[in-house]
C-alpha cells in the first residue's frame, strides 16, 4: 500500500537524520544531552539538555519543556506595562511586541546602537519585524548600552529583553 | 493534517483544542497574553509565545501578533476558539495571505454570514424562516420607526457587525425608539467600529434553538440535532441542553434540513452553528449563523459521541467526513451548565479574585471543562467563565438529577471570588425549566421575585 | 425505593455510590473510620457515623458497627461497595437478619458462588468451560500433587476462600509442591480464616475477560458485555478496556450467553461479574464470579450508557430491569487507568503521604472517579487507589490516545506520595499493549527488562 | 493478514535500527545513556539520558502512619488506643464502639455511676448496645465523675465522649 511505503521511508529517513546528528546536537547544547523524542505521522523531535547545576528555574510548576517563558532576571518584578525592565544597575529594553528583532534598518546597515552607545528616551535602538511591518523599538530611558541581550534577526515574544542599558542617573 | 497547531484563545477554550490536537499527535503552541503566562494551556503545550499584554486588544485580538507567533514557531494552522478573532473575515484572509490555515469556515464565508444584515440577505435568498425586519441597515430614524411600525413593536436594534448578544436594544414603545436607535449606534461604533443598525421584530417569550452542522471541504454538509439554549442572563447563555426538551423530533430535523441546505449552499466548511428563535406557537425564525465552535458544543459531544474539534481539524486539513447523516443518531440528554465568576445578586457583576480552592465534579456521565486550579487568578481582562459542568443521562430528568448533583459537588474558593453556582441550581429547580416550558426572559422572571 | 442508604465503604466507591443515591434522591449515610472523617464523602454525605479506628477489622469490616451505624440512622439499604464486607455471606445474613436490604446478590448466592471451591463445582453443573484442576480441596499434599501431575505443569494453588489475588500460589515445579502447598494454606489461614486451598491449571499467558452482567429478582437476567483486564500488577488490575480487543465479537457475545445462563440458574440478583481466562488459542476458561459492584465498572458504563448503581439499587430495591438484552449495544472502547500511590520502581509499594496538588484531566470522554484533592493523606491503612481515569473514544486507537492525554493532564504532587502515572503511560505506549497482544503477564515482562 | 505481516516486519526494522544504533547514541550524551523506548503503530522514540550528578530529590520521605487522631483537646497528645482522652483538668471516656449507650444494665436498674462517684481503672461505667450484643464500657483511669456527657439510650458513634472523670491523682 502507498502510504504504507511512505510511512516507512519517512519513518527510516527520521532515524536517520536522528542518528547522524545526535552527536551534532550533543555539542550543541551547553549542558549534556538529557533526551531526545522522536515522534512521527508527521514528525515532532524533541531534545532535552540537561537542566544547569543550581537552583531549579523559580516560579514554581515550570513545564519539562516550557521553555517559552522570557528569561527571568534575577530580583526583576515583571512589569506588564513598558517595554522596559531594571535589574540591578542596568534597565532592559524589552521587546514592545511579538516578532523578528533586527538591529538595523535594513541588512548591511550599521546598528542603530552599539555597546557602549549613549542613547537618549525616545531614541530607536532596533526593529521588530511582524507581518511585513516595521515597528520601531525605543528606548524609554536615556542611559549608555552595557549589552545586545537579542540577536539580529531572531524571533522574540512580548517584553523579551532585546538590550540592557546603563541609566545616565546611575552614573 | 497538520505539523503544528497554534491556539489563538485562552481559559477552558485553549485547553479543550489542546486535549483534541494531542490526542491527534499535533504539535501544540500556545499564543498567550502576559496574564495568562501560567495558565494550564501554557503549561501543556509543547511550546508557547507571550503575544502581548493583558489586554486583548493588544494580545488576542492583534492579527499581526498571532501571525508572527505562528511563524516564529512553524504552525501550519491557527485555531482560533470562540470569541476573539474567532469570527474575523479580516484575520482569516489574512492567515491565508501567509500560508497559514486558519481553522474554520473560509473567509468569504465569514464574511457572508457573519455580518448579521448580510447573513439576513443570504438566509432570505437560501429561504431560511426570517423574523420580519428591515431588509438591509436602517437608513436614518425614520427609516427605522417605519420599519419598526411595519412589523410592530416590541422590536430590537442590533448592530449589524454585532455578536455576543452586544449592542442590542428592545424597544417596546415607538417613544423610545430614537433615543434607543442613536444608542444602538454609537454602542456599535464603539463596539465594532461599524454603526450599521437594522430593526427586526423582538419576541418577548421565545425559545432559544440552535443547529450544530460539520461540513467538509468537498462539499459533505450534515447536522449532529440542535441545542436549547433559552437559559440566559444579560443575553448570555447560561444552561444548554440537547435535545431541545418538549420540542419534536420532527422540528429539530426540519431545523436540521434547512441549516444543512443553508449551509451547503454558502459553501460553509467546518463547525457551525444556525440560531434560531422559537415563538409561543412553534414557529421558527432565524437569527444568526455562528462561523466557529461554540461554547456549548460538549453536550453534542456527549449524545452523537463525535469530538467536534477533531472534525474542525479534519475539515481544515481537506478531509472528507468520515460519516454520514443516518450514522448520527444523537442518545440521551446532555446539559452543560456555565460557572462564572459572578454574582448574580449584583445583576451577575463579574468577581474577580484569587481561587485558593478548585474541586471539580467527577463521576458518572460528568465532563468538566475548565482552566480553574488551586492558584488560579481571575482577572477583569477576561469574560468570567470559570468552569462548564456537562452531564449526560438516558433522560432529561435524570440529567437533571445529575447536573444538580455535579454542581452541588463543585467547590470554588478564593478570596474576592463568588460564582452562579447557587443560581445555576436555582434555575435547575425551577417548575418552569423542570416542565421545559421556560423561555429567554426566565432568568429575568426569576431575578424579579423577592424569593432570590 | 429505599430512603436511606448506608455506604459502608471509603474512598473513591463511597463518592461513586454516593452520587447516584443523590441523584436518586436516596438520602446517604457514610459509615466511616477515624482517619476518613475529612473525607469527600462524608462531606458530601446527608449524615455521617463514625464506626470506628482505621483499621478496617474495627471499622469497615466490623459487622456489627455498621449494622449499629445503620439502625441509627434509620438506613433501610446498606451498599458495601467493593472489597471489605462486600463478598461475605456472613455479612448479608445479617443484614437480612435486621430487615435491612444489603445491595447485591442474596446471602446464598454469596455463599455458594464466593467460595471458590464451591463455585468451580457450581460452574462445573452450570456447564461453564473450566480450567483443569481439583474437584474440591485438597486433602493433602499428596492429594494436590496428584491433582497437579494430573493436569500437568505450571499449576496454581488457591485458597477456597480467596480473592484479590491473595494466598494464590504459581507452580511451575513438581519439587516445589509441598512448600507451596504449606505456605498457601498458612497464608489462606492468616487472610481467611479458612486453610482449605485446590489445585488447578495455570496458564502463563492468559487474556483476563471479564462478562459484567445485571439481574433483577424476576429471573431477567443481561449481559452488558465484556472487559479485559490483563494489565495486572502482583495480581491486581492497572488498566481495564471495553470491547476486549482483538477478541471476537462472537466469543463475547459466547462468554455472555454463558454467564448469563449461569446467573438466572444461581438466582443472581443485582450486578455481578464472571471472570474467565482465554489462553493463546483463544480457548475460554471460567476462573471465579465477584458478586458486587466492580472496580472498573466505569468502562461498561460509558460503553453502554447505563448507571451501574442506579441498576443495583433498583434490583436490590425488587424492581424490574427496564431494558431487555436487545436494548444493549456498547458503542465504542472504553479504557480506565488506576493511578495508585505507588512506586512501579519498587515493586509497585505503596507510597503514604500528604497530597498537596491535585489537578484531574478534563474534557472530552474523559471521566475521574477518585476521592483525592489537596490536602488528602493517603495512609498505608487502606488500598493506596487514588484515582481512576476512565476515557472513551470511537475507536481503540484514539482511546489510548486519549488515555494517554488524559493521565498527561494530572497533577498529583505531594510530600512522599508518588504515583503508577508514568508506568501506565509506559503500558499504554507498549507494542505489545497497542497491538493487543499482551497477557497477564505484560507487567511482569515489562519490569524484567533491563531498560526501565 | 497482510496488515499483521506488514507490523511485524515494521517493528522488526525498528528493533534492527535501535540495535545497530544504540552504541552511537550513548557516545553522543555526555551523561550515560539511562534509557531508550521505542513504541510503534506508528513510530515514537525516546532517547534519555542519566541526569547530572547532583543531589537527587529526597526519595525516602517519612512514613506517615497519620491514623485515629481524635477530637483535639487542647493540649492533649492523640491518645488512639484508649477510650479515654484527658481535657484540662478531666478525662473523657469515650465511646469504644458505635451503638446505643446505656448507662444501666437494664431498664429500671440502677445506673452504674453517678456524678460524684468515686471509679477505680477498669471498672464498668457504662454499656454500649450494637446488633444485640452488650459490650461493657470500662473506665481506663480512676477518678470522680465529674459529668455524664452522654445520654442515656441514645446513639452514639466511635469515640464519641461519654462521661467526664477528674482523675485521682489530680485531687
Amino acid at each position: 500500500m502507498t502510504p504504507e511505503t511512505t510511512g516507512e521511508d519517512e519513518r527510516e529517513q527520521v532515524l536517520d537524520w536522528v542518528v547522524r546528528h545526535t552527536a551534532l546536537l550533543g555539542s550543541a547544547g551547553q549542558a549534556p544531552l538529557r533526551r531526545i523524542t522522536v515522534s512521527t505521522a508527521t514528525l515532532a523531535i524533541d531534545v532535552q539538555w540537561s537542566p544547569p547545576p543550581g537552583p531549579a528555574p523559580g516560579v514554581g510548576g515550570q513545564h519539562d519543556t516550557g521553555h517559552a517563558h522570557p528569561l527571568e532576571f534575577a530580583g526583576a518584578p515583571p512589569d506588564t506595562t513598558a517595554g522596559t525592565r531594571s535589574t540591578g544597575g542596568t534597565v532592559l529594553v524589552t521587546a514592545p511586541m511579538v516578532g523578528t528583532f533586527y538591529r538595523a534598518r535594513e541588512p548591511g546597515a550599521p546598528p542603530f546602537v552599539q555597546v557602549g552607545d549613549l542613547v537618549e528616551a525616545g531614541q530607536q535602538v532596533g526593529v521588530i519585524e511582524a507581518m511585513k511591518l516595521m515597528n520601531a523599538v525605543q528606548a524609554e530611558h536615556a542611559g549608555r548600552v552595557s549589552e545586545i541581550v537579542a540577536e539580529d534577526g531572531t524571533p522574540v515574544q512580548y517584553e523579551e529583553p532585546l538590550l540592557a542599558l546603563v541609566p545616565c542617573d546611575a552614573h | 493534517m497538520f505539523t503544528t497547531v497554534l491556539i489563538a484563545n485562552r481559559g477552558e477554550i485553549a485547553l479543550r483544542v489542546l486535549r483534541t490536537c494531542r490526542e491527534m499527535g499535533v504539535r501544540t503552541v500556545v499564543a498567550h497574553s502576559t496574564v495568562d503566562r501560567d495558565s494550564p494551556a501554557v503549561r501543556q503545550a509543547d511550546e508557547s509565545v507571550q503575544i502581548g499584554p493583558a489586554s486583548p486588544r493588544r494580545s488576542y485580538l492583534n492579527p499581526a501578533a498571532i501571525i508572527a507567533a505562528a511563524q516564529q514557531t512553524g504552525a501550519d494552522a491557527i485555531h482560533p476558539g470562540y470569541g476573539f478573532l474567532s469570527e474575523s473575515p479580516e484575520f482569516a484572509e489574512i492567515c491565508q495571505a501567509h500560508g497559514i490555515t486558519l481553522i474554520g469556515p473560509p473567509a468569504g464565508v465569514i464574511a457572508r454570514l457573519g455580518d448579521k444584515v448580510s447573513a439576513r440577505a443570504f438566509a432570505a435568498e437560501a429561504r431560511l424562516p426570517l423574523l420580519p425586519g428591515g431588509t438591509g441597515p436602517a437608513e436614518g430614524v425614520s427609516d427605522a420607526a417605519r420599519t419598526a411600525a411595519a412589523v410592530g413593536y416590541p422590536v430590537v436594534l442590533k448592530a449589524s457587525a454585532g455578536g455576543g448578544g452586544r449592542a442590542m436594544t428592545v424597544v417596546h414603545d415607538p417613544g423610545d425608539l430614537a433615543r434607543a436607535y442613536a444608542a444602538t449606534r454609537q454602542e456599535a461604533t464603539a463596539l465594532f467600529g461599524d454603526p450599521r443598525v437594522y430593526v427586526e421584530k423582538y419576541l418577548d417569550a421565545a425559545r432559544h434553538v440552535e443547529v450544530q452542522i460539520l461540513a467538509d471541504a468537498h462539499g459533505e454538509v450534515l447536522h449532529l440535532g440542535a441545542r436549547d439554549c433559552s437559559v440566559q442572563r444579560r443575553r448570555q447563555k447560561l444552561i444548554e441542553e440537547t435535545a431541545p426538551p418538549n420540542l419534536p423530533a420532527a422540528t429539530v430535523e426540519h431545523l436540521g434540513e434547512l441549516s444543512v441546505r443553508a449551509a451547503r449552499a454558502a459553501g460553509y466548511v467546518g463547525a457551525g452553528t444556525f440560531e434560531y428563535v422559537l415563538d409561543e406557537h412553534g414557529a421558527c425564525h432565524f437569527i444568526e449563523v455562528n462561523c466557529r465552535l461554540q461554547v456549548e458544543h460538549p453536550i453534542t459531544e456527549m449524545v452523537t459521541g463525535i469530538d467536534l474539534v477533531r472534525e474542525q481539524l479534519l475539515a481544515a486539513a481537506g478531509q472528507r467526513l468520515s460519516f454520514r447523516q443516518a450514522d448520527i443518531t444523537p442518545t440521551g440528554v446532555a446539559i452543560e451548565c456555565r460557572v462564572n465568576a459572578e454574582d448574580p445578586a449584583r445583576g451577575f457583576l463579574p468577581t474577580p479574585g484569587l481561587v485558593e480552592e478548585f474541586v471539580p465534579p467527577g463521576g458518572p456521565f460528568t465532563r468538566v471543562d475548565t482552566h480553574a486550579a488551586a492558584g488560579t487568578r481571575i482577572t477583569a481582562d477576561y469574560d468570567p467563565l470559570l468552569a462548564k459542568i456537562s452531564v449526560w443521562a438516558p433522560t432529561r430528568a435524570q440529567a437533571l438529577a445529575r447536573a444538580d448533583r455535579a454542581l452541588g459537588e463543585l467547590v470554588v474558593r478564593g478570596q474576592g471570588v463568588c460564582t452562579n453556582v447557587a443560581f445555576l441550581r436555582e434555575v435547575l429547580t425551577h417548575p418552569l425549566f423542570r416542565y421545559a416550558k421556560h423561555t429567554t426572559s426566565l432568568v429575568e422572571q426569576m431575578m424579579s421575585t423577592p424569593m432570590h
